[in-house]
């Protein structure tokens, strides 16, 4: 009997969905996020959540509130593209997609014949805008470009001779990453001497360790887009092992638990990622605020989401109206945007993918520190 | 009437359900439930060619969701334009990269090779039984899906093959459903079917029967793979976007759910179990984006569908180890019902006379 | 001491044993007979609730056991040495001996028991260490009664003692029976072999598909010519 | 220099392995005693973690607390699910029990979803864990040494457990035939108690091990672990202790040997490489390298 209500209620559910707003009058931002699942880390409905609530108290988008439905991905693209449907059934303008490629494309190919822009909060790969180069964006940098970034500090550095570590059985990230790495690198005068992979899971990395004591030519440094909890188990094993080799990465260490788990072995990393809350920057009064507001900034990603909704706001401020294509066309001319994250952004001439500021963070006394910023001049082709 | 009509007449019910289905989702829903709609016929078409091997040969099967993958894959990498291709698969061997096959041949090559790879595969597989021979089907979808996400220049490796021509429709994957539901009863029904199952039941019979067995579990291994195929491929050309993630472990639980649920051992049980858990889920994920009920401002509660799926599995098995529908088909279920009840109107008529 | 009251026991459909009673009185031996698929296992298998029974009443001791399991039938005193020996073939001659006790607590009263049946049964003391697997059938039988015996019963009952082992080792056991009968051992026995049984028993139950077809003492089993060849195949003694 | 490096890996092989030997044995007394593949093993680990987890976060830091609660609650995670969800299927064909147990994996995997969120949770392990010791030229890291002297005195004291206790026995005879087991005066419910008990002191070890590597916890933790395990336990065959044990070090060596020999363009299909070697194993030996060929005549 219990079930009787439930299946009244869901068709209410139909009902209501089946009334889409009307698109031209309001902002209706479509997040298809990965909520949970393996990708959970990547996406922030939380830092998109409070952003909108700021700019609705501050009266919205061209004086109208802005409506925000949320879905979860379940890290799934299939789920993905279908809640993509669901979010433009309900009349959403602005799509924000989940963090891999094969989520996003479908996403934007369902939304092309609307020319409905769809912005990445957390995707970096740049396959995403190459695969659909009429309305799909990344907000973060592209994989390219922060492995460039990574490359010019580490040559910086001083250092010569890099092995890649390469995963091939957790997405992109891990897999082509440290090859943009190792073009910007060569490129840079350095040498890959070394490539060795390993496998997310079971978090065991004295192999790979004792591969990498024993490689030929001796590298002075690692290179690996690795996520956590791994990042920080990688560069703790290489302490316990008594190795002194600099492991440099990109965004995928930055997450609250690397100090934790990588313990004595922090010190050890270096890598380039979206921004840093230091004191005064707008990143740190975006997170105070939302602290305030019951929201739980757990990564830089909260902060990314926040940017995704600045970048439609700037858009549609100057397009100065709710219609998709005007606001398509507006994101690609955007130019020097100040946002959230980073001193600017621009997607103008870009192809989707966004030149932005990149901040090099290393760790310190138990503590993951900003260095210094870094903008690369060469960025492989994705 | 004779076996082959009754099958028939058993399938086109089912079929007839699902075609209702598929015409009223065509007709009056959006397009976010004609999604949902497409998916669940292509779930459908994978849980009844699950069925066709689990059912008839009894053995819980781990892999045919890789059967999916490389029908997909397969058509993906034949069907994509070359346009597309030369940023995505520039290096692809074969000269893969810069051939566009028409979608028909693409099609029935994807399907010859996955049917090709399963007999392969089916001749090492049908010489085990039970426990052994569901470890052996779950390597192979770990085998499937490690080749996928490392073959980089075949597959693109980890990244999603992209630009796929969508050119599945909601009517076809109907119609698709309805034939693999035609085709999994007629083979339920067929003496190979007979035989199969008559033989997981009595271990006796089975080894008297030997190497017959092992050839009738083949036929069953390999039409239970070209079902699969069938599903990958609508799959492919739906979603237009595939990687290797959407053909491992979360689908091989979805679908085996689905079929366990229903009852692995009739047609009916997988259809029955796809739109049972179809619903549910589709339920679940309303509740946990936290919606309001008369008012009632629920949580948000991520993670829910997750525990219906478990929990459903679970229940099932305590409850019901053969599933919602048993053993039989519907219609058989319906005729002895009916027969008993003529039955036992008649001896209730008998003892009154004798009274 | 053991009655069992109109049994049925069915598997599902099948039903392997119609409305049987019989009564074992203490320190007697009573033989179950009958021919092959007769229902005797199924029967003794119900009386130890291995066997599901379908409706009838089993008392032991006074107790109503009929809805007991395995494991609380066996510690109130009654076991079963089962059909085919079953004893654990990878597990030493000694392991199977101690696992035999395993329902007891008094260490004392079980190393007295052990040393009690290694001298009864000599071989085993000799095959100690020996996995049971090594043994001879014969030798497995002895075990697997020696076994049964561990766990201190008053009642044993046992399911075909002479299957398959040559005559001249059923006449061994059979002696071993005949010596713990006047240690005051009662017991079931379930025989094809229904002439050592008799001379053994102090009556007797005839089984055959699934009824019973006679009871009575053993040697008016014995005198019962007709019972004795048609269900048994013997010929009796007028 | 090679011979050091050669002495490294075939540490690393050992303390592997010892893992999934752990893990395995966990699999296997189960699977022998009621013929039921535990997919959901993995998820004890899971349990036992975020159990530590939430004790540190009170502010209990100290290990010999920490560490005994985390086996503790293993093991009474095991015995739970026992009683929940195997208990009710128990005399039902082994597929019925995998896939309960593949449903009580997603279950306790959605629920650390929702109760513990999707981003793995740092669990801070002490640094003298995290730390190597010098022989000669080799750097062996403790947590290696420890694995693999507890997976050792895990695996003596399991020998004994199954050699000279009463539960023991009846496990081992269980393994062969419950029904005379029974007869024996043994509860059927206490030896199958037993083996979810032992099972979940060995996830609980091994999982000690897995935190102590990866220092973090997240819902799906359980998973790659216990497919390995899965895998070591078929190869030494399924429900043989021994098996087991012989399993799991073959699968870490040659886990270790494949990361080493193969060519870094095709490591990455390593894990192909050992379900391929799965499924030779079960066309030409499908009783594993110790386990008997099941024998119909034996208990029927």
């Amino acid at each position: 009997m219990k079930i009787k209500p439930l299946l009244l209620n869901s068709m209410i559910a139909v009902a209501i969905s089946g009334a889409p707003a009307s698109a031209e009058d309001q902002l209706v931002i479509g997040y298809a996020a990965a909520v949970t699942g393996s990708l959970a880390p990547y996406d922030s409905p939380a830092g998109v959540t409070c952003r909108v609530e700021q700019i609705n108290e501050a009266g919205g988008i061209l004086g109208k509130p802005v409506k925000l439905i949320i879905r979860d991905t379940k890290s799934d693209a299939v789920t993905a593209s279908n809640v993509g449907q669901e979010l433009l059934d309900q009349g959403a303008n602005v799509i924000l997609g989940p963090p891999t490629d094969d989520g996003l494309i479908p996403i934007a190919q369902l939304a092309l014949p609307k020319g409905i822009p769809v912005l990445s909060v957390g995707a970096t790969q740049p396959a995403f805008p190459v695969a659909s180069p009429e309305n799909g964006y990344l907000v973060p940098f592209g994989d390219n470009a922060s492995a460039a970034g990574a490359a010019e500090v580490a040559y910086k550095a001083g250092h010569r001779k890099a092995i890649l570590m390469i995963a091939n059985d957790v997405g992109a990230y891990s897999a082509i990453t440290p090859e943009y790495f190792g073009k910007a690198f060569e490129k840079l005068g350095g040498k890959i001497v070394g490539r060795v992979n390993y496998h997310h899971g079971l978090a065991d990395y004295n192999t790979q360790v004792a591969e990498i004591r024993n490689n030929a030519e001796k590298p002075d440094m690692i290179f690996a887009a690795i996520l956590v909890p791994d990042a920080g188990v990688l560069v703790r094993t290489i302490n316990a092992a008594g190795l002194d080799i600099p492991v440099y990465g990109t965004d995928g260490f930055d997450d609250p638990s690397f100090i934790e788990v990588a313990g004595a072995g922090a010190g050890l990393a270096t890598f380039v990622t979206h921004g840093y809350p230091s004191e005064g920057s707008p990143l740190k009064a975006f997170y105070d605020d939302c602290t305030k507001r019951g929201h739980n900034p757990q990564n830089i990603f909260f902060g990314l989401g926040g940017e995704a909704v600045e970048v439609v706001k700037a858009a549609i401020e100057s397009a100065n109206s709710f219609d998709p294509p005007a606001i398509n066309a507006a994101i690609k001319n955007i130019e020097n945007l100040k946002g959230i994250t980073t001193g600017s952004i621009t997607y103008k001439d870009r192809g989707g993918v966004p030149l932005k500021e990149m901040t090099v963070m290393h760790a310190k006394d138990g503590k993951v520190l900003p260095v210094e910023t870094v903008r690369p001049s060469w960025v492989a082709a994705p | 009437m004779s076996n082959f009509l009754q099958s028939v007449r058993g399938a086109l019910i089912l079929g007839v359900a699902v075609g209702v289905i598929g015409v009223l989702a065509l007709l009056f829903a959006e397009p976010f439930y004609q999604r949902i709609v497409f998916i669940f016929m292509v779930n459908l078409i994978a849980v009844i060619g699950l069925q066709v091997f689990m059912g008839n040969a009894d053995i819980t099967n781990y892999g045919h969701i890789s059967f999916m993958g490389i029908a997909a894959y397969a058509v993906a990498i034949l069907a994509t334009p070359a346009a597309i291709k030369k940023t995505s698969l520039a290096t692809a061997p074969f000269g893969l990269g810069t051939i566009e096959v028409a979608l028909p041949i693409a099609i029935l090559i994807a399907l010859a090779l996955t049917v090709l790879i399963a007999f392969l595969v089916g001749t090492m597989l049908v010489r085990q039984s039970g426990t052994p021979a569901s470890i052996a089907t779950l390597a192979l979808l770990v085998i499937v899906h490690v080749v996928i996400m490392n073959w980089v220049d075949l597959t693109r490796g980890p990244r999603a093959i992209y630009g796929i021509p969508v050119k599945a429709t909601l009517g076809m994957a109907t119609i698709c459903a309805i034939l693999a539901i035609v085709a999994a009863r007629l083979f339920r029904d067929s003496s190979w079917g007979l035989q199969l199952r008559a033989a997981s039941e009595n271990i006796a019979a089975a080894s008297a029967m030997g190497v017959r067995i092992k050839r009738l579990r083949l036929v069953a291994w390999v039409v239970s793979a070209a079902i699969c195929g069938v599903a990958g491929i609508l799959f492919a050309l739906f979603v237009g976007t595939i990687s290797p993630k959407s053909f491992y472990f979360d689908l091989t639980f979805l679908t085996l759910a689905m079929l366990v649920v229903g009852g692995a051992y009739s047609v009916s049980g997988a259809v029955l179990g796809s739109i049972v858990v179809t619903f549910g889920f589709e339920i679940m994920r309303y509740l946990e984006n936290g919606p309001q009920i008369v008012g009632l401002k629920l949580p948000t509660m991520f993670g829910l569908t997750g525990i219906f799926l478990g929990a459903i599995i679970v229940l099932c098995m305590i409850l019901r180890p053969r599933g919602l529908v048993g053993d039989d088909e519907i219609d058989e279920i319906w005729r002895r019902r009916s027969k008993n009840r003529e039955r036992s109107e008649i001896s209730a008529n008998a003892s009154g006379a004798a009274q | 001491m053991l009655s069992l009251s109109n049994v049925h026991v069915s598997y599902g459909p099948i039903k392997a044993v119609r409305d049987v009673s019989i009564e074992v009185k203490e320190g007697e031996i009573v033989a179950l007979l009958g021919p092959n698929g007769a229902g005797k296992t199924s029967l003794i298998s119900s009386v130890v609730g291995i066997a599901p029974i379908a409706s009838g009443r089993i008392a032991f001791d006074g107790h109503e056991i009929s809805r007991e399991p395995t494991e609380a039938i066996v510690a109130r005193g009654l076991t079963l040495t089962p059909e085919g020996r079953r004893v654990f073939a990878d597990l030493t001659v000694g392991e199977n001996l101690r696992l035999g006790a395993a329902s007891r607590r008094d260490k004392a009263g079980i190393a007295e028991d052990l040393e009690k049946y290694l001298e009864l049964f000599p071989i085993l003391r000799k095959r100690y260490a020996s996995r049971a697997r090594m043994l001879s059938g014969g030798e497995q039988q002895m075990l697997a009664i020696a076994r049964s015996l561990m766990s201190r019963p008053k009642m044993l009952m046992l399911d075909e003692p002479s299957l398959g082992l040559a005559p001249r080792i059923v006449d061994q056991i059979f002696e071993l029976l005949s010596s713990l009968r006047s240690q005051g051992l009662t017991m079931l026995i379930v025989e094809q072999n229904a002439n050592e049984a008799l001379s053994l028993a102090n009556s007797a139950y005839v089984v055959a598909s699934g009824s019973l077809v006679f009871s009575g003492t053993a040697s008016a089993l014995k005198a019962s010519g007709e019972v004795m060849e048609m269900y048994l195949g013997l010929e009796g003694q007028e | 220099m090679m011979s050091d490096y050669a002495l490294q890996q075939a540490f690393n092989a050992l303390s592997v392995g010892g893992e999934y030997a752990l893990l395995a044995l966990g699999l296997a007394i189960v699977f022998s005693v009621m013929h039921l593949v535990n997919f959901a093993h993995g998820d004890m680990i899971t349990v036992g973690g975020y159990a530590m987890f939430l004790l540190i976060m009170f502010g209990v830091r100290d290990p010999f607390l920490v560490l005994p609660f985390g086996v503790l609650v293993t093991v009474l995670a095991a015995l739970l699910i026992e009683r929940v969800a195997f208990k009710p299927v128990r005399g039902a064909s082994p597929t019925t029990g995998m896939l309960t147990a593949f449903g009580v994996s997603i279950i306790i995997q959605n629920v650390a979803l929702i109760f513990g969120g999707s981003r793995p949770k740092a669990v801070p392990t002490a640094d003298w864990l995290a730390s190597s010791l010098s022989i000669g030229s080799v750097q062996i890291p403790v947590v290696q040494v420890l694995e693999t002297i507890v997976t050792l005195a895990a695996i003596i004291g399991l020998v004994a457990l199954m050699r000279y206790t009463t539960v023991g026995l009846a496990m081992r005879a269980a393994a062969k035939d419950v029904p005379v087991v029974r007869l024996m005066g043994v509860k059927a419910d206490r030896v199958i108690l037993s083996a979810f008990a032992i099972s979940g002191f060995l996830a609980g070890l091994a999982g000690i091990f897995i935190l102590a590597r990866r220092g973090a916890v997240d819902p799906f933790m359980g998973f790659a672990p216990v497919l390995k395990a899965f895998v070591a336990a078929v190869l030494g065959g399924f429900g043989s202790l021994p098996g087991a044990v012989v399993g799991g070090f073959a699968l870490g060596i040659a886990e270790v040997a494949l990361q080493v020999l193969l060519p870094p363009e095709i490591a990455g299909f390593r894990d192909a490489f050992v379900f391929l070697l799965i499924g030779i194993v079960l066309v030409f030996r499908p009783q594993g390298i110790l386990g008997e060929r099941p024998d119909f005549g034996e208990k029927s």
